[in-house]
């Protein structure tokens, strides 16, 4: 999006300092959630804690193509509905492991995406976007009518939502088991973005046309970032069950997609791991603002429209434009 | 010179866009080794010609033969990855990133590692990232561009970022390179820059270049071809090309005999 | 057999209604190359504005116009504040995700000065029915039709055969050019947006008799408007009279002939069909964007 | 596990510490998790205004030894993950009773979460899965779907006679549960339903459903929608192609709130409810003159329902002595019947509330005029 980009795609590898500097990321993070896990005693926030976890992940992958490719994918929460609704038929309808789900969730949100992948991406712009929140519509008419999908009550009352050993209904687990993978995802996706994959995401996202003439296949391309994001969406959709107990059509709407795509602009889009900075935003913040609900929408979305006029690189760039203000004016003082 | 094979054939190539005729069975060869020239007054179908001729687009009758490839039939990354290499008018590079960045993403179609290479830093990435590294710097040094390595592109002076624009180009390792109007907008020096720059790349390479600047053609082209209303009138020489009666009508009007 | 032309005329009357839904979102979108997800908020507030002006004693028909006005009105005081500086020539989904907040936000803003009950709209053709040959018309309907016939007509005169209406053209295909040709461009591009908004209005407050004023009164509506436009090509405003009686058809059909619970679904899987064979929609123009 | 004994044992020592002295100052706050926006904010307003009648009723009577009920309201958005975080936000902040239930998808969500920890009064969803749960702090105030819908049904095929029957509702799991139970109680008779129809909650126009049911020409339309605006849309629309013999609308779902924007459209439609204004007496007539002179709005079912949920916990809290011990508090709830505006109300084993008698409604100008009256049990 901005000039932050290219400093976020450092030569690792190339350059000692390139890969120290992601060792130290790793470090701080892992840092960060032992400290949050541990540190949290009640329940409701480290429930909400893990969901956040889980909403970022999504988020992460809606940037993938948001930020990766340069379009909109509204339709990501279709994914998103493919992940939470596949271990929740496990478990209630074939009485299989969650763990089996979740897997059955991201190859079916895979293959989807190749088949639809395939099809919208030839379109791009507001096109693109459109088309993709009307497959999430189709999706959940779909899932609505449908019988072994729990119709307009959905599914509910889960017998085991753990992962092997460790339980997810129990908060503090539910919170290390979702942070760890969301984790372990940042660290695949900084290796891809230094990848010659994510080189040729970026070339194309900067200018198709001189990408194509440099001989990148720009809908290949495109189509693998599509296909890669569904598993990741579906992923965040089976980590979201645990907290919100229930699966409902609703899992599937545009307004999913649009809060993720709230959260990854408040974020910055440039930034590996904006889109977790924005989804802590998004959904701790809202907590904190205790007056009349329809208030806080408003002072929400009015809150919203100004970052997105001041900073349209998202608070990310807001924070590096403080810094660099900070940094001239000590130096005028000196 | 036309003892070496034609390594561009183009034949009974036309054009049309909705009623308009832009190209009327033009015929071009270019010789293998050579600096060709495509000119012609404004509207003269010298740049379809030149779109058509490197795979972009894709033309409405006539057979277009480029490295052996034809080029109508193949998809414009396959031609580009097969040795085509070609330089844009307007978006000559990607402005958000740094010099060596560019590079990187021109290195594409010569980078082979996968993902799971790149997570395992495996040999296939180190050998990659190693040849990368030894490449950019012979290019940059070549284009001239050594020092501006860590600069944004967007911040280079605009001759500088033509000559990005080349390097770019270099990376695929092409065979022919086909450069759109590139010294159009450059000072004296700038242009006389790219001039020594084009004579150093073009050793052992075939470069087609489509320009105004008749400086420029004179000093680089050993054959030019002038294309008028869509027809290409005359192939030869630069000097004996504007001497042609047509050509001269063309650009400067009727001769007041 | 009547079963099927009360089909059809149900299809056609729906359609006018869904067209001037429809056209408000494609000016916007062909003009601004802005995708509009605040149109369902603009469409509640036009619903809104006439129930405000029939409080105070006016009477439906003359309030219309008035309220169309104060739709407007809102829509430049937007325009100015947020549009101008924010969206303009900015890559799309900036617009997408500020509409989206500013339709929030509005909603919101209702829900607190006119509470989330559903409140009626009283209009002289509310209740009324007429009964053609036997079959059946709903006056409210009529009334939007031919409203709708109206506005659009004179909407597709107004941009062919006056100045304003050619600069707007001009800027919707290429905004530079149209600065280089001396045309007043930050006026063109806020004539369009308060146009766009004042027809998003109008459509909500011919509506209104018919579903009531409620908050969230504009999201089914403007699904049903995003279909149609696609359909019709977004930016073309005859695309857009020809999506809505395509999609008003089909719906009517389809939902007396086939199923109910599947019809929302249909919209889409029309959009997606024509998009695969018509990339730019069924009028649209073809991109053709020099590199 | 090391973690969950350490945890439990922290609360037990604190709530023995401070269980007894504090009881009288500190207040009791139950949780109210009601939609504050969006499309159903409607009910939340409803809601929330019976609610506070109530508190300052018991707060006024000294009940609870005089320590003061506290109300917090949270926003459920009208989606499960925001019921479930709001539910969650106020056990985090001290409620010692849970007061949410108006969407039956939601309210499953809350009660998985609610389960064994907390109190959870159920005031307005209907569905039969949320008391089947089995889950022992969990009480439903409002009648099941099936309980109304059967002595509805029985009303309309026994006491109106119709031939034919045509269906359109909108497709939800409310939706879903009355239409099977108005076909299982069809097989037994000879009345035949002629047509179905259940449209999606983004449609706009109902002409052409309209068109098609009365191709069918049936003599009873019954219109299953719980959504305000859309209810008052239909039976417009329903109006203006000449309406049908019988007409019939879903039970509880009628309120103000909808017979208003209908404009007159839903005149002589009958409906049903657990509740009506007109000819109340007694405890019932009081509550409704309270309510109008407190709010100056008519109370409708949705306020009865979230007024009896907070008097009832509170009653049995301070019959059971504790506000913690959830099992002798649902021991105490289920043992007595209390006394609310309906008469006296009584929970079975499943917790769910038997009111003594369910009405029959005419709608009549802008409210509802008594048709019957049935004896629930």
């Amino acid at each position: 999006m901005t000039s932050t980009s290219s400093q976020a795609l450092k030569l690792q590898g190339t350059g000692r300092a390139g890969s120290l500097g992601k060792g130290v990321l790793i470090v701080l993070a892992a840092g960060l959630i032992l400290f949050v896990g541990l540190g949290l005693q009640s329940t409701f926030w480290l429930n909400l804690a893990a969901y956040t976890c889980g909403f970022a992940l999504f988020a992460l992958s809606v940037n993938i193509m948001l930020g990766g490719v340069g379009e909109v994918p509204l339709g990501q929460s279709m994914f998103f509905g493919i992940g939470a609704y596949a271990p929740a038929v496990m478990i209630n309808n074939f009485g299989l492991p969650f763990e089996f789900g979740v897997l059955v969730g991201m190859v079916i949100a895979a293959a989807a995406a190749t088949l639809i992948g395939g099809v919208t991406l030839r379109l791009t712009g507001a096109y693109f976007a459109i088309v993709s929140w009307g497959m999430s519509g189709v999706a959940m008419v779909t899932v609505h009518n449908i019988e072994f999908t729990g119709g307009a009550l959905g599914l509910f009352g889960f017998s085991r939502l753990a992962v092997g050993p460790f339980d997810l209904s129990h908060p503090r687990t539910y919170f290390f088991v979702t942070s760890i993978i969301l984790l372990l995802v940042l660290i695949l996706l900084a290796h891809i973005r230094s990848s010659r994959f994510g080189h040729a995401l970026e070339s194309i996202r900067q200018s198709r046309h001189l990408a194509q003439s440099l001989g990148v296949n720009v809908f290949r391309e495109r189509l693998k970032a599509f296909v890669l994001s569904a598993p990741i969406a579906a992923l965040a959709g089976s980590l979201c069950l645990p907290f919100t107990q229930i699966v409902t059509p609703e899992s599937m709407s545009v307004l999913r997609s649009v809060d993720a795509l709230l959260a990854v602009l408040i974020g910055g889009t440039g930034l590996l791991y904006g889109p977790v900075i924005g989804s802590i935003i998004f959904t701790v913040v809202p907590q904190f603002l205790n007056f009349d609900a329809n208030v806080k929408v408003l002072v929400f979305s009015l809150l919203i429209i100004l970052i997105m006029m001041v900073a349209p690189g998202g608070l990310h760039q807001l924070i590096k434009a403080a810094g660099a203000a900070l940094r001239c004016m000590s130096e005028s003082r000196r | 010179m036309s003892a070496l094979p034609n390594i561009v054939t183009a034949t009974a190539v036309e054009k049309h866009y909705g009623g308009v005729a832009a190209l009327k069975r033009v015929d071009i060869r270019i010789p293998e080794g050579s600096v060709y020239g495509l000119i012609g007054p404004n509207g003269a179908g010298k740049s379809t010609m030149f779109d058509i001729l490197c795979g972009i687009t894709k033309p409405t009758a006539g057979t277009v033969k480029v490295l052996g490839m034809d080029v109508a039939a193949l998809p414009a990354h396959t031609v580009a990855s097969k040795g085509v290499g070609r330089t844009f008018q307007r978006t000559a590079m990607f402005s958000e990133s740094t010099v060596e960045e560019n590079l990187l993403f021109a290195s594409f179609s010569a980078t082979r590692h996968n993902l799971f290479h790149r997570i395992l830093r495996s040999r296939v990435w180190r050998a990659d990232m190693d040849a990368f590294r030894e490449k950019s710097a012979d290019v940059l040094a070549i284009c001239g561009l050594s020092e501006h390595r860590h600069q944004l592109a967007s911040a280079l002076p605009y001759g500088t970022q033509r000559r990005l624009a080349v390097a770019l180009t270099l990376m695929t390792d092409p065979k022919i390179i086909f450069l759109d109007e590139p010294v159009a907008g450059m000072n004296e020096t700038e242009t006389a820059d790219f001039i020594a720059l084009m004579r150093r790349i073009s050793v052992g390479r075939t470069i087609v270049i489509v320009e105004h600047d008749m400086a420029a053609i004179g000093a680089l082209c050993d054959e030019v071809t002038v294309m008028v209303d869509g027809r290409a009138i005359v192939t030869d020489t630069p000097h004996n090309a504007l001497k042609h009666p047509e050509v001269v009508r063309a650009y400067l009007g009727a001769e007041d005999e | 057999m009547d079963l099927f032309v009360q089909t059809i005329i149900n299809g056609l009357i729906l359609g006018a209604g869904y067209a001037l839904v429809a056209v408000g979102l494609t000016v916007i979108f062909g003009t601004l190359h802005i995708v509009n997800f605040a149109h369902g908020a603009f469409f509640a507030l036009g619903a809104y504005a006439v129930l405000m002006l029939q409080n105070l004693g006016l009477n439906y028909l003359v309030a219309v116009p008035f309220a169309v006005l104060a739709v407007a009105t809102v829509g430049y005081l937007v325009e100015i504040t947020i549009v101008r500086r924010a969206l303009y020539d900015r890559g799309e989904y900036g617009s997408i995700i500020i509409t989206f907040a500013l339709a929030q936000a509005i909603v919101a803003a209702t829900i607190l000065i006119m509470g989330p009950d559903p409140l009626p709209v009283r209009s002289p053709f509310g209740q009324t029915a007429i009964s053609l040959f036997g079959f059946f018309l709903s006056a409210q309907r009529v009334f939007i039709a031919a409203t709708s016939v109206v506005v659009l007509a004179a909407f597709a005169w107004w941009l062919k055969y006056t100045v304003r209406g050619q600069q707007i053209l001009a800027v919707s295909q290429n905004p530079k050019g149209a600065l280089y040709s001396g045309i007043n461009v930050p006026l063109i591009r806020s004539l369009s947006f308060v146009l766009g908004v004042a027809a998003a209005g109008l459509a909500g407050m011919l509506l209104a008799p018919l579903i009531s004023a409620f908050p969230t009164m504009g999201d089914a509506n403007v699904i049903v408007a995003f279909t149609v436009v696609i359909l019709g090509g977004l930016g073309s405003i005859s695309g857009a009279m020809l999506g809505a009686l395509v999609i008003g058809l089909s719906n009517a059909f389809f939902e007396t002939y086939v199923s109910v619970s599947w019809t929302s679904a249909l919209g889409w899987v029309l959009v997606i069909l024509v998009l695969l064979f018509w990339p730019q929609g069924l009028m649209g123009r073809t991109q053709i964007n020099r590199h | 596990m090391r973690f969950k004994i350490l945890a439990t044992s922290v609360v037990a020592a604190s709530a023995l510490f401070c269980g007894i002295p504090a009881q009288a100052q500190e207040p009791v706050k139950f949780g109210v998790v009601i939609p504050l926006t969006g499309p159903t904010a409607g009910y939340g307003k409803d809601c929330r205004m019976a609610a506070d009648m109530a508190v300052e009723e018991m707060n006024a009577s000294g009940i609870l030894g005089g320590r003061k009920i506290e109300l917090m309201y949270e926003d459920e958005k009208g989606t499960p993950q925001d019921g479930v975080a709001a539910v969650q936000k106020a056990m985090q902040n001290g409620a010692k009773a849970i007061i949410a239930g108006m969407n039956s998808s939601i309210t499953l969500a809350e009660s998985a979460i609610t389960k064994n920890k907390v109190l959870h009064v159920n005031p307005g969803a209907q569905a039969d899965a949320i008391t089947n749960q089995g889950s022992p702090y969990l009480f439903q105030i409002n009648n099941t779907s099936t309980t109304n819908s059967t002595i509805f049904h029985k009303y309309l095929i026994e006491q109106m006679k119709p031939k034919t029957i045509a269906y359109m509702g909108e497709n939800t799991e409310f939706n879903k549960a009355v239409l099977d139970n108005l076909k299982k109680m069809l097989e037994s008779t000879d009345v035949k339903l002629v047509e179905v129809a259940n449209f999606e909650g983004t449609t706009t126009d109902f002409t052409s459903i309209i068109t098609r049911l009365k191709a069918a020409n049936p003599e009873m339309i019954y219109v299953v929608d719980a959504y305000p605006a859309r209810t008052a849309q239909i039976w417009k629309q329903i109006r203006q192609q000449g309406g049908f013999p019988m007409e019939a609308h879903a039970t509880g779902t009628v309120q103000a709130s909808a017979i208003r924007p209908a404009e007159g459209a839903m005149e002589g439609v009958v409906t049903g409810d657990i509740f009506i204004a007109e000819g109340a007496q007694g405890d019932m007539a009081a509550f409704i003159e309270k309510f109008r002179e407190r709010n100056k709005e008519e109370p409708n079912k949705v306020s009865l329902v979230c007024y009896e949920a907070v008097k009832v916990i509170a009653g049995a809290m301070d019959k059971a002595g504790t506000d913690s011990d959830y099992d002798k508090i649902a021991e105490t709830l289920r043992g007595n019947s209390w006394t609310t505006p309906r008469g006296t109300l009584t929970f079975d084993e499943k917790g769910r509330a038997k009111a003594p008698n369910f009405y029959i409604h005419v709608v009549k100008g802008d409210g509802v005029a008594l048709r019957d009256t049935f004896n629930v049990n």
